[in-house]
C-alpha cells in the first residue's frame, strides 16, 4: 500500500460520495459483524466436517424421510435467488426509473444465494467426493440433471448480469479511490465512459435482461420438477412449476426488501433507498402474495376435491397432522400478516414492508419444508408412524452457516463495490428526467391547441 | 491422509484375511473409501457346504452351512431334512450373528466381589471345573447329593443327556427343566386323556378344519419352520379344496391374520369355549359315536370298582356348558358357538389345536384336556389329518451303576414336587423357587444353570432370582451374560452349536422321529469347551461311579454311540428326498424298510454327511401305542388322574369327586373389579420365541414388525378401552397389576379384545449383550401367576390389571 | 433374455420373516440397534409390511406382505438417477452400482415402494461378527444407496456352473436367498418370459395382483391374494 | 491483456494442481517384493507356463500366488546354494524361515469390481497375455501396484467378444 500513497491522490467524488463510504472506510462494527458471521460459519464448517467424516447419519434423516433441511434449503435459496436477476431484469425492461438504486442490491442477492442453493445440494450428497459423476456419467433423463444445467446457466448469466452494470462503477472506484487500484483496474476492463462503450454496455445489459428472464423462470420450474416428476403424493402436480416460480419471486422480493432495509440502515442510504422504493416493492409483494395464495389454494383444493387416498394422507398430515403447526404458520406468515400490512398505504411504510418481508421469508421457508418432508414421511406403503424427522444440530448449524455466509458475502460485496449503482443514479439525474418526460409525453395524446370550433352550420341557416 | 483411514474397517478386513491395496483410481479419492469393500486378497476362495443341526431353537432343523476359508459365511436349509426340507426360519438365518456374536463369552468367569455385583474375573477352564467339582465333592462327601439342583435350559441332545446321566450318578433327583412348556406343550393333557407320555403332532396339512385356541401356531410354535410349512400345505396343498381355519385368541395375532376367522375370547377361558362346543356337538349328536363308543372312557356316567357311580363327560357338559353360560364366561356369542360346533363336526378331519405354543400360552391342564376332548369327539385321534402320537426314541439311555450315596440321594423327592403326585409329567420349575426359599424338604446347597435363564423367562422370575441368591453356590453354563447368571459364582461359556458335536431328537408333525447330527463346521474357539466335555470333566474329577456315568471320551464318541444305537435298531434311513405320498403309503402297508447301510462305518459316514437319520414310516391305527395306560382308552374322565390321585376318596359327593377327573373349565362371568378392571394378556413375540440367543440384532429388529414396532415393549389396548382411560396413541401408560407396574408406550389396536391389555414377551432383559440389555420391559414382572394344580407350572393368564396415563 | 421375477403367495406365506433375515445374511446387511431402527436406519431389503384391513375387526382382512424390491419393468427410481447408478439390466433386474452412486437419494424418494436403502454411516460389524460376510457380495460404503439385487451374484454363479457343464441353466438353479429359505414355498422364482415356467403360470393366475398396480410400474414381483 | 494473462495462469494452476493430485492418488502403492522375481527368466529360459505357478487361474476366482514349496519343486537348496545370486539367497532364507514368502499383490482391479479368473480363463478361453500383456517380459517386479485394466478396457473386450456388459456382471 505504500506504493499507492506515492501516487497522486485521485480526485474525490463530489456527488454520491456517501456511496463510496463503505468501501473507503471500515469501522470496528464491520469487524465485529465479520467476526460474528465467521464464527457461525465456522460452526457450520465444523458440522459439515463431522457429517463428511461420519456420513449423513449425523443428520435427522432416515427412511422414509430421505430428504430434509438440505433440500429445503436448496429450494428456498434458489427461490430467494429470483429476487435479483428476475426483478431487476423486469424493472429494467419496463423502464421503471425507480429501479436505479435497487437493482444492484437485488442482483447481488441472486449470485450469492445461488451458491448456497447449489452448496446445499452438495452438502446433501452422501458421496460429495463423487459429485463430478454428475458430469462424467450424466443421465439427462433425470430432473436433477436438468437442475444442474439450468442452475449452471443461471449462475453464469446472473454473474454476468451483475458484472456488466458494475463496470462503470468499478471504473469510478479505480479513478476516485486509492484502495486496491490494481483490482479495480483489472475488473474495469478499461472502461472510460466513452459513448461507444456506453452504447455497447446498454445493448449488452438489455440483451442479458431479456435472456435472463426465461432462464430464471426455467430454473425454478426445473427445481419444482425434481419433485413433480416423481409419482409421490402431493409432489406429482402440474402446477408445481408456476407455483414454485411464483413462490420464488415472492420470497425473492421479500429477501430484497430485507436486504435493502439493512443496507439503508447500516450505511445511511436513506436518500437513495426511499419510502417510494419500499412502497413500490411492497405493492409488488402484495400482488405476489395473492398470486401465491391463489396457487396454494388451487393446489390444496385440487388435492382435496380429488380426494385420492394417498394424496389425502399427506393432505391431512399438513392440515391437521404433525405438520399442521408448520402449515398454519406458513399460511399466516405468507398471507395474512403481509396482506394486512401491505394492503394499506398507512402501514406500507419501510418498517411495515420489512416486517411483512421477514414474515414471508419465514413462511416461505416453512412452505418449502412442508413441500419436501410430509410427502416423504408417509409413503404409499404403510410405514411406522413414529419415525419423525427432527433436524439435528448439524443441520441447524449448516442452515445458520448458510445464512451467515450469505450475509458475509453480501457485506464483503458492499465493502468492495458500491451497493447502489452510482453511474445509473448519475445517468438518471443527467439524462433520464428529460428522457422520461419525453417518454411520458409519447404515451399521452399530443397536447394540441384546441381546433377552431367549426361554425355551427345549421345556425346560420 | 491419516485421518481418513478408518481403523475399525482395517481391523475388520485383516480379520477377513483381506487387504486390497490402493488402486490407481480415476478419482482422487482417499484409499480408505475403497477399503470399505469386503473384498479379499484372493477373491472368493474355495467353499464347502456342511450339513449340521440348527441350534437356534428346539425345532431340530437341518442346516447346510456354507464355509469359505473355514469361516461360516452363509446358511441354507438341508433340502433332505424331513423337518425343514430346505427351508429356514428367521432364527436359523441369524445363526451367523450368534456364532460370531461379539458379546459371546469366551472364557470362564468367576464372580469377584459380592454376588450379583456383575464384576467378573477371567479364569482358566481347569480352575473353573475344579471349583465346581470341589463344591460338588464336598456336598456328596457330606452325603447330601440331593442338595444339588440342575436347571436345564436350551441345551439339547447331548448336553441334556449328559446332565441327566450325571445327575443320576451324582445322586440328585433335582434335574429340572426351565422351559417345560417349550417341550411339553399339550402333553400333560395328552397324558391325562390318552395316557401317552409322548408328545403329539397335528397333521394339519391333511386336515379339513382347524380350530386353534390361542395356540400361536404361526406365532410361537415349537418348530416355526414346520408349523409354517404344514400351514401352507393345509392352505394350498389340495387344489380345489379350501379348508377352514378358525383362530380363537384374545388378541389378533399372526395366526389370526392368516386364519379365515378370528374370534376374540377372554384370556384363560379357552377350555370353557371348547366345552361349549362339545355341548352343542353332544346335544345335536354331531360327535363321532363310533370312536367314542369303541375307544372312549368316561363319556357316559361310569361306576368304579367299588360300585360308586361317577359323573361322565356327557352329563357334565350338558349340565354346565350350555352356550348361553359359556357366552357369559368367554365373551364368545352363543350363535358363534353353535356355528363352530356344526362346522367343526361336519368338515372332517377336524383338529382342535390347543396350547402347543410357547410359554405365555401356558394354560390350566383342564383347559387343554377340554380342547383335546374335541379331537376325540370329532374322531380325529390318530387318523390322517388328525392327531398323531410321536414315535418314541430314546438314545444314550443305557443303565449304569450308581453308588450308595447316589441311591440314597435319588430316594429324596424332587424339589419341584413329588414325582408321583399331582403332576402330569415333566418338571415344574416354578415350584423350585419356593422349595429353595423355604429349604423344604431339604436345603439346596448348589445349583447349576445349564443354558437356562429362568430369572427372565419365568412368570415369577424375580422370585427365582431372589431364591438363587440364597443358594450358597451357583454355577452357570451360558453363551452370554443374562439375567440369571448374574446371581452365579461362576460362568462357564457354552460352545456354539456350529462348533461342537451334538445330536438332537425331534419329530415331524406326522410323528416321524428325526435324529439330526450336529458337527463342528468350524474350528472351535481356542478356549472353547462343549457342554459334554465339561460335564464329563466334572464327573471324572468326582471319580468313582460318578465318573462312569459318561463313558464316552468326548462329544464325538458320544455322537458315535448314538449312531451305533440307531444302526443297531436296523430301521429308518438316512435323509433323502421327500417321498411321494403314495409311495410312503405303500411302504407303510407293505412294511418295507428303507435301504439300510450294511456296515456301521458306511452308515455313520452317510448319516453325518447327510445330516441325520429318520424313520419315515408312521402306522395309523396302532391303538396300543396311541391310547395307553391305564385303560388303553381315550379318557374323557381321566383314569390317569384317578391313579395319580391315588385313591378317590370314598366320602363326599361322588359327582364332585369325579368332577376332578373331568376337564373343569367353569369361567366366572366377567366381574367388575374396581381396582383392576382389565385383564392382562401376555403373548410371545414371533421370531424371539424359543430362541437360544437374545442378542441377535436382526431378530430384535423384526420382532415387532407386525405392529410397526421396533426394539421396545409396548402395550396394546383397544381404542375404545383406551378412550375410557383417557389414553390416546403415542401416550405412555403405567400398567399396574397386583404384582407390579411397568410404564409402556401405548399402541391402540383393534386387534385386542375390549378390557384386555396385551403385552408382548421377549424384550426386557436387564443384563446381556449390547443388543438386548435394557431393551424394552419384561411383562413377567406384572404377571400374578397362579399355579396349575395338575402340573405345578405357573399360569400367565390370570392377572388383572389397570392403566394410568403418564 | 430371461425376465426374472417372482410370485409371493399370500395364502401360503405365514409372515414368519424368514426371508428377511435370509436376505440380511446373504447380502451383508449390517446389524443395527434400537436407535438406528427408531430413526429409520435399519436395513431390510426384504421387509414384512403389515397392511391394516378396511373396516372393523374381526371382519377386517389384513395382510402381512413380504416386500423385496419389486424390480419394476418401468422403475421410477431408474428414471431419476442423475448418474446412471441404478438401471434395469437385460434380465430385468434393477441393479445398483454402489461405486457410481453419489448418494443424492433421489431414487429413494422416487420409489413408491420405499424399497431402497441408504447407508447413513459406514456399516460396521463389531469384532468378530464381520466374519460372516458373504464374499460374493460387496459391503456398501457409507453414503450410497443400496437395494435388493435379486441376489444377482447367485445368477452369475448359476450361469458359470451351467457354462462349465456346457448346458443351459436349469429352472430353479438360480433363486434368491429369500426364495430359497422360504419354509412354505410361498415364493416362486423364475423366468416370467417363459410361459411354461411355474412362476409365469402363477403370475397369470386369477389370484395374481401387483402392488400399487395403478402406478404403472409393472413390478416383476407379483402377489397372489388369499382365497380361491 | 493482463486480465487474460492472470486468467490463463490461474486456470493453469488449478488444472495443474488437479492433475498432480490425480497423479499422486492414481499411481498405486509402493510394492516392495520380498524377492525381485524375474518373470522373463522363468518363462523364457526355464520354459515355464503361467499356470505352473499361478495354479488356480482356471478353477478359482483368483490366480493364486505360489508358496515356497512350489519354488522348491525346481530349486534345490543344496545344489544351488553355492552359486546363488542375491535373489536366490533371499529365497533360501525364506525356505529356512517360518511362514511363507510375503509376496505382494501388484496386479489389481478396482475393489468394487468382482473379477473371476475362472470365468475368464475357463469360461472365456482367454490367454493370460490378454490382460497381462507385459508380464512375461518383466525382469523385475513392478515397483508399484498397478491397475491392470480400466473399465473401458473391460467393456471394449466384453463388447468385442459378445460377453455381458451388464454393470451387475462386474460391480456389486
Amino acid at each position: 500500500m505504500s506504493v499507492a500513497t506515492k501516487k497522486p491522490s485521485p480526485p474525490p467524488l463530489t456527488e454520491d460520495a456517501i456511496l463510496l463510504e463503505p468501501i473507503l472506510h471500515t469501522g470496528p462494527k464491520f469487524y465485529i459483524t465479520v467476526a460474528v458471521l465467521l464464527s457461525v460459519i465456522g460452526l457450520g464448517v465444523y458440522a459439515y466436517t463431522v457429517q463428511y467424516r461420519e456420513g449423513l447419519g449425523v443428520t435427522g434423516l432416515g427412511r422414509p424421510v430421505y430428504w430434509g433441511f438440505y433440500i429445503t434449503n436448496f429450494v428456498f435459496f434458489i427461490g430467494i435467488s429470483h429476487a435479483g436477476t428476475l426483478i431487476s431484469a423486469i424493472l429494467r425492461i419496463v423502464g421503471a426509473e425507480w429501479r436505479r438504486t435497487i437493482t444492484r442490491s437485488a442482483e447481488v442477492i441472486t449470485v450469492m444465494v445461488i451458491l448456497f442453493g447449489v452448496g446445499n445440494i452438495l452438502v446433501d450428497l452422501g458421496r460429495p467426493d463423487r459429485m463430478l459423476n454428475v458430469i462424467k456419467h450424466a443421465k439427462f433423463g433425470s430432473p436433477l440433471l436438468w437442475d444442474v444445467c439450468s442452475i449452471t446457466v443461471y449462475l453464469t448469466m446472473s454473474t454476468t448480469y451483475l458484472y456488466l452494470p458494475l463496470i462503470p462503477d468499478i471504473a469510478i472506484l479505480r479513478d476516485h479511490t486509492n484502495k486496491r487500484r490494481w483490482f479495480y483496474r483489472l475488473l474495469a476492463l478499461g472502461w472510460t465512459g466513452t459513448p461507444r462503450q456506453h452504447r455497447i454496455l446498454d445493448i449488452l445489459i438489455s440483451v442479458m435482461a431479456i435472456i435472463v428472464i426465461p432462464v430464471a423462470v426455467s430454473v425454478h420450474t426445473v427445481v419444482s420438477f425434481v419433485f413433480a416428476m416423481t409419482i409421490q403424493p402431493m409432489w406429482h402436480s402440474a402446477i408445481f412449476g408456476p407455483y414454485f416460480v411464483v413462490g420464488a419471486i415472492f420470497s425473492g422480493i421479500a429477501a430484497l426488501i430485507c436486504a435493502m432495509a439493512l443496507i439503508r440502515w447500516v450505511y445511511g442510504l436513506g436518500e437513495y433507498l426511499k419510502d417510494i422504493h419500499f412502497n413500490n416493492l411492497g405493492l409488488l409483494l402484495l400482488v405476489m402474495c395473492f398470486a401465491w395464495f391463489y396457487f396454494t389454494a388451487s393446489e390444496f383444493l385440487t388435492t382435496f376435491y380429488g380426494s385420492e387416498p394417498t394424496h389425502m394422507t399427506i393432505f391431512w398430515l399438513k392440515f391437521t397432522g404433525p405438520f399442521a403447526p408448520h402449515f398454519w404458520t406458513m399460511v399466516v406468515t405468507c398471507f395474512f400478516i403481509p396482506v394486512t400490512i401491505l394492503a394499506f398505504k398507512r402501514t406500507r411504510t419501510i418498517l411495515g414492508t420489512v416486517i411483512a418481508s421477514l414474515s414471508i421469508t419465514v413462511g416461505m421457508y416453512l412452505e418449502r419444508f412442508i413441500i419436501v418432508v410430509p410427502s416423504l414421511s408417509q409413503p404409499r406403503l404403510p410405514h411406522a408412524e413414529d419415525i419423525v424427522y427432527t433436524p439435528t444440530w448439524v443441520e441447524w448449524s449448516i442452515l445458520a452457516a448458510c445464512f451467515a455466509a450469505f450475509t458475509l458475502l453480501y457485506v464483503l460485496f458492499t465493502k468492495l463495490f458500491p451497493i447502489v449503482s452510482i453511474w445509473e443514479v448519475q445517468e438518471g439525474r443527467e439524462k433520464s428526467v428529460a428522457e422520461v418526460t419525453e417518454r411520458l409525453k409519447s404515451y399521452l395524446p399530443k397536447s394540441q391547441p384546441a381546433p377552431a370550433r367549426p361554425e355551427p352550420v345549421g345556425a346560420s341557416k | 491422509m491419516k485421518e481418513w483411514v478408518n481403523l475399525n474397517r482395517r481391523d475388520f478386513l485383516a480379520a477377513f484375511g483381506a487387504t486390497y491395496g490402493v488402486t490407481a483410481c480415476s478419482w482422487a479419492a482417499p484409499r480408505s473409501w475403497f477399503l470399505e469393500y469386503a473384498g479379499t486378497e484372493d477373491g472368493p476362495p474355495r467353499e464347502q457346504h456342511i450339513n449340521t443341526l440348527c441350534s437356534m431353537c428346539p425345532g431340530g432343523c437341518g442346516l447346510r452351512v456354507r464355509l469359505v476359508h473355514g469361516c461360516a459365511v452363509g446358511v441354507r436349509g438341508n433340502k433332505d431334512h424331513p423337518i425343514n426340507r430346505g427351508g429356514l426360519c428367521s432364527r436359523a438365518s441369524a445363526v451367523l450373528q450368534d456364532v460370531y456374536n461379539p458379546d459371546r463369552l469366551r472364557q470362564p468367569l468367576r464372580c469377584v466381589g459380592s454376588r450379583g455385583s456383575g464384576q467378573w474375573e477371567e479364569i482358566e477352564w481347569d480352575a473353573a471345573i475344579a471349583m465346581v467339582a470341589d463344591k460338588l465333592a464336598l456336598l456328596r462327601g457330606n452325603g447330601n447329593p440331593e442338595g444339588l439342583s440342575v436347571v436345564l435350559g436350551r441345551g439339547r441332545g447331548l448336553s441334556r443327556t449328559a446332565w441327566r446321566r450325571f445327575a443320576r450318578a451324582y445322586g440328585t433327583p433335582n434335574i429340572i427343566d426351565a422351559h417345560p412348556d417349550d417341550n411339553l406343550g399339550v402333553q400333560p393333557a395328552v397324558l391325562a386323556t390318552q395316557g401317552v407320555a409322548q408328545r403329539i403332532g397335528y397333521d394339519v396339512a391333511k386336515a379339513g378344519y382347524v380350530l386353534s385356541f390361542s395356540s400361536g401356531w404361526l406365532d410361537a410354535h415349537w418348530s416355526t419352520e414346520q408349523s409354517a410349512r404344514v400351514f401352507a400345505d393345509f392352505r394350498r396343498g389340495r387344489p380345489g379344496f379350501r379348508p377352514r381355519w378358525v383362530h380363537i385368541e384374545p388378541r389378533h395375532s399372526v395366526t389370526a391374520t392368516k386364519a379365515d376367522e378370528w374370534i376374540p375370547i377372554r384370556p384363560g377361558t379357552e377350555g370353557t369355549l371348547a366345552l361349549g362346543i362339545a355341548h352343542v356337538m353332544i346335544r345335536e349328536g354331531l360327535y363321532d359315536r363310533d370312536f367314542v363308543g369303541r375307544h372312549g372312557f368316561g363319556f357316559e356316567d361310569w361306576t368304579d370298582r367299588n360300585g360308586v357311580s361317577h359323573l361322565g363327560f356327557r352329563r357334565m357338559v350338558l349340565q354346565d356348558y350350555a352356550p348361553r353360560k359359556v357366552e357369559a364366561g368367554t365373551g364368545v356369542v352363543e350363535g358363534t358357538i353353535f356355528r363352530l360346533a356344526r362346522e367343526f363336526s361336519s368338515n372332517g378331519p377336524a383338529i382342535a389345536v390347543g396350547y402347543d405354543g410357547g410359554g405365555c400360552g401356558a394354560q390350566a391342564t383342564y383347559h387343554r384336556m377340554a380342547i383335546h376332548c374335541l379331537n376325540a369327539l370329532a374322531g380325529s385321534i390318530d387318523v390322517p389329518g388328525g392327531i398323531t402320537v410321536f414315535q418314541e426314541l430314546t438314545l444314550l439311555d443305557g443303565e449304569f451303576d450308581i453308588d450308595d450315596v447316589a441311591t440314597r440321594g435319588l430316594a429324596n423327592e424332587p424339589l419341584d414336587g413329588p414325582a408321583a403326585d399331582r403332576r402330569l409329567g415333566g418338571s415344574a420349575i416354578d415350584l423350585l423357587t419356593r422349595a429353595i426359599k423355604d429349604r423344604r424338604p431339604y436345603s439346596t446347597e448348589a445349583l447349576i444353570l445349564a443354558e437356562a435363564d429362568p430369572v427372565f423367562s419365568l412368570a415369577e422370575g424375580a422370585a427365582f432370582g431372589a431364591a438363587l441368591s440364597a443358594v450358597p453356590f451357583v454355577a452357570a453354563i451360558s453363551g452370554y451374560h443374562h439375567d440369571s447368571n448374574r446371581h452365579a459364582d461362576l460362568i462357564l461359556p457354552a460352545l456354539h452349536g456350529l462348533h461342537r458335536w451334538d445330536f438332537d431328537v425331534a419329530h415331524t408333525l406326522k410323528g416321524h422321529p428325526v435324529v439330526t447330527v450336529s458337527q463342528p463346521v468350524m474350528d472351535p474357539p481356542k478356549r472353547g469347551r462343549d457342554a459334554y466335555s465339561v460335564v464329563r470333566a466334572l464327573a471324572n474329577r468326582l471319580g468313582g461311579k460318578v465318573g462312569g456315568a459318561l463313558p464316552w471320551a468326548d462329544a464325538e464318541s458320544a455322537v458315535e454311540a448314538v449312531l451305533r444305537e440307531l444302526f443297531d435298531r436296523g430301521e429308518g434311513a438316512t435323509f433323502g428326498p421327500a417321498n411321494e405320498e403314495s409311495w410312503a403309503q405303500l411302504l407303510e402297508t407293505r412294511g418295507w424298510r428303507a435301504p439300510f447301510s450294511s456296515d456301521f462305518a458306511e452308515f455313520k459316514r452317510d448319516v453325518i454327511a447327510g445330516g441325520g437319520w429318520t424313520d419315515p414310516i408312521y402306522f395309523h391305527g396302532k391303538w396300543d401305542r396311541v391310547l395307553q395306560r391305564p385303560l388303553r382308552r381315550f379318557a374323557f374322565s381321566s383314569a390317569y388322574l384317578a391313579s395319580s390321585f391315588e385313591a378317590i376318596p370314598a366320602a363326599g359327593d361322588p359327582d364332585e369327586v369325579s368332577a376332578r377327573l373331568l376337564p373343569q373349565c367353569r369361567a366366572e362371568p366377567r366381574t367388575s373389579d374396581e381396582t383392576y378392571p382389565l385383564e392382562l394378556y401376555v403373548y410371545e413375540l414371533p421370531n424371539l420365541v424359543g430362541c437360544s440367543s437374545p442378542n441377535l440384532p436382526w431378530l430384535n429388529d423384526i420382532a415387532g414388525a407386525y405392529m410397526f414396532e421396533k426394539w421396545r415393549t409396548w402395550v396394546e389396548i383397544h381404542p375404545e378401552t383406551a378412550e375410557r382411560f383417557g389414553v390416546t396413541a403415542h401416550d405412555h401408560v403405567e400398567v399396574r397389576t397386583p404384582r407390579g407396574r411397568l410404564t409402556l408406550p401405548v399402541r391402540l389396536y383393534t386387534g385386542v379384545m375390549h378390557d384386555v391389555v396385551a403385552i408382548p414377551f421377549g424384550f426386557g432383559r436387564k443384563s446381556g449383550g449390547r443388543w438386548c440389555r435394557g431393551i424394552g420391559e419384561n411383562p413377567a414382572d406384572l404377571v400374578d401367576a397362579r399355579t396349575d394344580p395338575l402340573t405345578g407350572t405357573a399360569l400367565w393368564t390370570s392377572t388383572r390389571a389397570t392403566l394410568r396415563k403418564m | 433374455m430371461a425376465k426374472w421375477g417372482m410370485t409371493i403367495d399370500l395364502d401360503r406365506c405365514t409372515a414368519c420373516q424368514a426371508c428377511v433375515t435370509a436376505c440380511q445374511a446373504e447380502n451383508n446387511l449390517p446389524p443395527t440397534g434400537a436407535d438406528d431402527a427408531r430413526r429409520g436406519r435399519n436395513y431390510t431389503w426384504m421387509e414384512m409390511i403389515p397392511f391394516e384391513g378396511e373396516g372393523e375387526r374381526p371382519k377386517a382382512i389384513e395382510r402381512l406382505l413380504p416386500r423385496p424390491c419389486l424390480h419394476c419393468d418401468h422403475p421410477p427410481c431408474v428414471k431419476v438417477c442423475p448418474v446412471g447408478a441404478t438401471f434395469r439390466n437385460e434380465d430385468g433386474i434393477v441393479g445398483q452400482i454402489f461405486s457410481r452412486c453419489i448418494g443424492c437419494r433421489y431414487c429413494t424418494t422416487a420409489c413408491p415402494y420405499t424399497a431402497r436403502y441408504f447407508n447413513w454411516t459406514t456399516p460396521s460389524w463389531p469384532e468378530p461378527m464381520g466374519k460372516h460376510l458373504n464374499p460374493d457380495v460387496s459391503v456398501r460404503p457409507k453414503g450410497v444407496v443400496e437395494k435388493c439385487t435379486l441376489c444377482h451374484h447367485r445368477l452369475q454363479n448359476a450361469r458359470d456352473h451351467a457354462r462349465a457343464e456346457e448346458r443351459a441353466m436349469r429352472p430353479g438353479e438360480y433363486s434368491p436367498a429369500c426364495v430359497e429359505s422360504c419354509p412354505t414355498g410361498a415364493m416362486v422364482f423364475g423366468d416370467l418370459s417363459n410361459p411354461e415356467s411355474e412362476v409365469s403360470k402363477l403370475a397369470h393366475s386369477r389370484r395374481a395382483y401387483k402392488l400399487l398396480e395403478d402406478l404403472g410400474t409393472e413390478p416383476k414381483v407379483i402377489y397372489l391374494r388369499e382365497g380361491d | 491483456m493482463r486480465f487474460i494473462l492472470v486468467f490463463v495462469v490461474g486456470v493453469g494452476v488449478v488444472v495443474g494442481g488437479v492433475a498432480i493430485v490425480y497423479a499422486i492418488a492414481g499411481r498405486g502403492e509402493a510394492a516392495d517384493q520380498p524377492i525381485a522375481f524375474n518373470h522373463a527368466v522363468h518363462l523364457d529360459s526355464a520354459g515355464l507356463k503361467c499356470n505352473t505357478c499361478h495354479t488356480e487361474a482356471a478353477t478359482q476366482t483368483y490366480a493364486g500366488i505360489p508358496g515356497k514349496e512350489l519354488c522348491l519343486d525346481c530349486h534345490d537348496v543344496d545344489e544351488e546354494s553355492d552359486d546363488a545370486g542375491p535373489q536366490k539367497e533371499k529365497l533360501f532364507a525364506f525356505v529356512d524361515a517360518d511362514g511363507d514368502i510375503p509376496w505382494q499383490r501388484v496386479a489389481l482391479t478396482k475393489p468394487d469390481v468382482y473379477f473371476s479368473h475362472r470365468r475368464h480363463v475357463t469360461g472365456g478361453n482367454l490367454d493370460c497375455e490378454t490382460c497381462h500383456p507385459a508380464q512375461a517380459t518383466l525382469t523385475a517386479p513392478p515397483p508399484r501396484t498397478q491397475l491392470v485394466m480400466t473399465m473401458d478396457d473391460c467393456i471394449a473386450c466384453h463388447e468385442r467378444e459378445g460377453a455381458s456388459v451388464d454393470c451387475l456382471a462386474c460391480h456389486r
